[in-house]
């Protein structure tokens, strides 16, 4: 099994996940993030004093996926998450030796 | 104490007036919250922002040039020139400026999270400087009232009668809000491919907050309309809270426990009483504001969802609707058989509805119509997809959240 | 003018009592934001809905049957037959209503999170129709009051003194809160395997806010009760600041700088100079004010971890237990040694506080018993769970916040 | 009714003196709730408490002291020697407390964040009970004044005049507040090897309620320093309208847009405008209004990026420059030549303006080195680090959000 | 050494931690996270408009143990998460090739 | 590839994201989560009840870097977020198979 995790601006969430449902992805966990990379931030200004806001908000997507499945649903990510400009983020596909369904105790593939 | 006792009556309207008037002024910190929480978060500052500089831009525009319109009056003299009666007449500057200040407060919620702010301002400034006053001069002021009102009552049998301006402020306000939203268009994502799709609001409780101000206020709207301490009403009081109990127990009937309908409710049962607040009976008050509650309930739901009006805070049906029912309502029950006290016609409260609706949408749309040719009303894409604080005041509401992480 | 000033005195009147009751009123969102900042943050939609539905249902329940019950005046009648001295008794009415209006807002407090919304608002229909007006009746009002007064002065040397309502109203909704709160049990996890868990709160600035609100109206409450501006009492204007300032150093001394214990303890320092605020010496209403502190911190630490009993706003110890410590603090300090104005007796006040006592917890049981029976006082475990915002309301206080991701 | 309208204008001056204290009171929750939204999350809490426990504090202060310094009045007796004129000079003390009360609130916002609870609040003590009155004996009380400004006038031609404040109260405050900022040294971060790094603030939104409520009390601080019903102003309310839109106008020219600006821009006007509100045309009210938000963000940058002094809400120029700049303005506009009434000295007012000045330095050097010699000012680094929430008050101001996760 | 991320439900947070401090895990790390899944989301309606929350609040937990102790954290997740009903959430083992200590640049299964 | 775990102390982020721009890293994640270990959380008191606050606010930097600059990514961060005292915090190295930048479909080393 892999997990992909993909980094994608946030109004983005809904197509992503809308495009995963198609491809059979049955579930998966998002959490808000900030990046930092080559989308530069910019500042903000109160009473005359500027703050850099370097941290743009962005949205962890982190699915895991049978092998067969990983490079599907990469390629769906990368093609619903695309606008085309910088920052639209990254995708990494990590290892996954393990999972386990918490409410029926199924093991592997089964359990996502 | 000898020379004060004589000039107590006169000292005692200033103090009376004045009351009114800064109760009325707080109103505004409930228009701010109340925007603020029914807008999202990025745009917080800018409806803070957008209602206490149209007060000050309303002060300047009614003390140079409305209310010489509306009560014949010129300000722009020596101290020494207005210290009359201790300055009476500048109190009641004071206290019907606050109302000239609502009609930019209330488009105000229709066009939140998307209007630029210098024509949102400078809209303001003529709202309260020649729209509103010309309107006022009309029903209530001295240049043209006495002699079309007397019309009015030679055709009708009664002079339109409104006596808090559920028409003069609330309808007008309202109904001048409708093209200032139709020229500019519904947020981005609102009606998506023709579907509508609901923007969250931030905050309920800031919302519900600037509820609570606002029905405190309004006492100081209805109460101190009568404008002399002698004339004052406990009736008028007691209708006031009628009408807020009809509105809030319609909100939960119609809409169902929902909390934007209930505590909205109560300002449409106070929008509704303010014409006829002076003569219906309390019971009928209670009537009218039930009956506000179903009507911004279901004309709200109509506007958003059937017609597709992006009216942010539904200031077209509460404050627009609601105020021309009010006009009719004080037709009805002010009646003597519906236990009012009478000497109203319902002619004249219909007449005067139209001719608020008429005068404010033709108003409206020469306004922000003009100012959309002159600066364009509309925020860019980015700029709104920004957020209007960040966009127009360079700061979001939390910055410490954001700079944070 | 010449009109004018005849009947200044009774206009006066008017204006008068009617900035006591837009006090009042506006102390109604104090309860709501104080309640707000209590409760866990799925339950503060609740917290504020329930306030403001409750004054409405007061509204309509003090004015069909309450105020006749304890003023034997009917309202149900013609508007011109409401005008005599310009409405003065509507607005007898309002600010009476204000106070009826309380004891609902304080059981909130009390059964907060876990009530189902309708038992709730049919309990506050009674306690201001029919509950509260009885007890008014006895000591305040028209009815029964002459009578059963000139009874307990014939007894006790002195009438029950309880000059703005320590006993009357926080006395009485602080007790009748207590069966209440019972016959709801805790909330969920509030007491697990007979240890207590302490259930954080969401909010302390609104907390905050709603304190200080309730602190400002609170001087409508106490010095509008006087009801005849020729009656009004710089005394009971000053105690009332010197209890307050009293309860909040008491907050700081006993409560350790807790920003609850001071808050609530300016509540607790109000509540228990009701009473007595047109007798007592400013410095007998400090003392008041600090030992209602003390008895606020201590009781309401010894309520909820000993006692096990799940009162989140702690309006026992605040409105209860201080209500009657007021109305017997009434009987000390307003002893002539101890630099009060007299007249007015220790066991009369004594007499009083347990009258209360009896009354209210006996009136709380068979009302919230009764509702009981007929439609379940208490939310399902599952809506507790999601919380009252969403089970009743279909919506939470942030709803940007949960729609967002 | 017969007695009662004998001592109605007595009764009328005590409701009308009421009025404006409580809502100077009101103002104290505007400054809490200013500085609970300019600090850090971390130290809101400590904001809020800070304010309601100095108030009460100022109230035993001038209670027993000060009121005694500055009016010669004792309090200190059995409650029926209070009574005279139904207790009129009680109201008195209530609303000059008011005033006496705000030194310290003033103060608070520039040692946010950073100061230990124990000396703030003892200083509060002196403030009211000593400092403050000492300075008001002299300008306004019964004690020195009389030969005091006899003799101001003698050199100059006019006393010195402060109808509401601007150097008496606010000139003051932000004075003293000098020396106990500097004495404390800038908050850990703010200044990092020579350069400025700003600390975001927490919430805009409490800042506007902050202003809007201190803006709306305003209006008992200007009008009610009449002090007599019968001497009630018009003038004096609309010359305080007409400031606070001057500097509200003036935040979003000078402050583009800024949110900050604009909500303390209104203040600014009002800080400004309480000397000569009675005597200067309201055109001349709107300047003084506009210069002073000049002025405010000028010097706050200055003071901030510059001077390196970290006023965390800027009371120095607020409270401090704008108070001085008030009693000169009256100077200025209150000549009959520029439409004022006349009646004012500006070589008067200078003088005024500079013994303020060093007063409130002198005083200030004294007590807040006294207190740091005998207690310590500030946090230890770790406390400052955790925020004066936990390590003073044992609580951060959204509990509910701490312990969940 | 293995990381295990769990996703659970908010309420069962408390009773995960006591169980992993009872079978020797000595530092976790936890966040907000939203699940997507067979669990049903709920719809808000606010002034007639309905409001369609899909995202589910749930917790992750991260912990880093040797290879030794990962299946017994496994099994005790499981078992203290376990509520039986749908929404109960997933458990996967991941591998990790090197921890360090901040503090005292320990490295490996010291660290953890 | 490799992912670069940190849970750091807060205040130290800007050090740390200061320090890995230094050494070549162009982009990271960084995420508020809540961290359990040896360092103790402390209580709150409100109203005489003791509230036990266990989780103790940390920062999650996550950085995906080639295998060739992890070892001096995981130095970096050590001694940019090192104070000494307990609390410190931890930094996991975990492989990571592949990796997407979105704007372009780019591929390995050339995404991050
Ligand atoms: N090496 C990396 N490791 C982890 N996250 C990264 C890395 N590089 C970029 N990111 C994440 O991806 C987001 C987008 O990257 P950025 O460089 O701004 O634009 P782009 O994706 O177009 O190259 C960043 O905000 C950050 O959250
Ligand atoms: N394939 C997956 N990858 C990542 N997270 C998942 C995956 N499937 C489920 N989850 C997470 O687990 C949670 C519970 O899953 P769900 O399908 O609702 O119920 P169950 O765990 O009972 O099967 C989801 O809310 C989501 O956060
Ligand atoms: N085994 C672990 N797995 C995941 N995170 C851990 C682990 N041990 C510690 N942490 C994280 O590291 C933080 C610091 O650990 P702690 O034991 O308090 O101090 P130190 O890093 O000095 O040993 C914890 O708050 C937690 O977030």
């Amino acid at each position: 099994m892999k997990k992909i995790e993909a980094i994608i601006k946030p109004f983005k969430l809904e197509e992503v996940k809308d495009a995963l449902t198609e491809v059979g992805v049955h579930g998966l966990t998002v959490s808000e993030v900030k990046g930092f990379g080559r989308q530069k931030g910019h500042t903000e200004l109160y009473r005359g004093a500027e703050y850099v806001v370097d941290f743009i908000p962005k949205v962890k997507i982190e699915v895991v996926v049978p092998d067969s499945l990983a490079e599907k649903v990469v390629e769906t990510i990368v093609n619903a998450a695309r606008t085309g400009r910088i920052g639209d983020g990254k995708v990494f596909v990590i290892p996954v030796e393990d999972a386990v369904r918490i409410r029926t105790g199924e093991r592997g593939e089964n359990a996502i | 104490m000898e020379v004060g006792i004589e000039r107590l009556p006169q000292s005692l309207n200033i103090f009376y007036l004045l009351a009114g008037a800064v109760m009325i002024l707080s109103m505004h910190a409930g228009f701010a919250f109340l925007e603020a929480g029914t807008v999202r978060k990025k745009n917080q500052v800018n409806a803070l922002v957008k209602i206490i500089v149209d007060v000050s831009v309303a002060t300047l525009a009614y003390y140079l040039i409305g209310y010489s319109i509306a009560h014949k009056v010129c300000f722009v003299k020596p101290a020494s020139g207005l210290m009359a009666d201790q300055g009476l007449e500048l109190v009641r500057f004071f206290f019907l400026l606050m109302f000239a200040a609502c009609i930019s407060a209330i488009v105000s919620g229709g066009v939140a999270e998307r209007m630029k702010f210098r024509p949102y301002i400078t809209a303001g400034f003529f709202l309260a400087g020649v729209v509103y006053p010309i309107f006022e001069a009309l029903i209530w002021g001295e240049r043209w009232s006495p002699a079309f009102q007397g019309w009015v009552k030679h055709i009708f049998g009664a002079p339109i009668h409104d006596f808090a301006g559920s028409m003069v402020v609330h309808g007008l306000g309202g109904w001048i809000a409708l093209p200032a939203i139709l020229l500019l268009g519904p947020r981005m994502g609102r009606y998506v491919k023709g579907k509508s799709r609901p923007i969250p609001i931030s905050n309920i409780p800031y919302l519900a907050l600037g509820s609570w101000i606002l029905i405190i206020g309004w006492f100081g709207f209805n109460v101190m309309s009568s404008q002399k301490l002698e004339d004052i009403s406990g009736l008028v009081a007691v209708n006031s809270l009628m009408a807020t109990a009809g509105g809030i127990i319609g909100g939960v009937l119609f809409g169902k426990n929902d909390p934007g309908f209930i505590h909205n409710g109560a300002l449409a049962g106070l929008v509704a009483i303010c014409a006829g607040s002076d003569i219906v009976n309390p019971l009928g008050a209670f009537v009218i504001g039930l009956i506000a509650a179903f009507i911004f309930v279901k004309a709200f739901i109509y506007e958003q969802e059937v017609l597709k009006i992006d009216d942010v805070l539904g200031v077209v049906p509460l404050h627009g609707l609601n105020g021309l029912w009010g006009g009719v309502a004080a037709g009805i029950f002010g009646q003597k058989f519906l236990w009012g006290l009478g000497g109203v016609s319902f002619w004249a409260q219909l007449f005067g509805a139209l001719l608020t609706l008429v005068y404010a949408v033709v108003a409206g749309f020469i306004l922000y119509g003009a100012l959309k040719k002159i600066m364009g009303l509309r925020l860019s894409e980015e700029e709104e997809f920004e957020g209007a604080d960040l966009s127009i005041h360079r700061i979001t509401a939390y910055p410490e959240d954001r700079v944070k992480i």
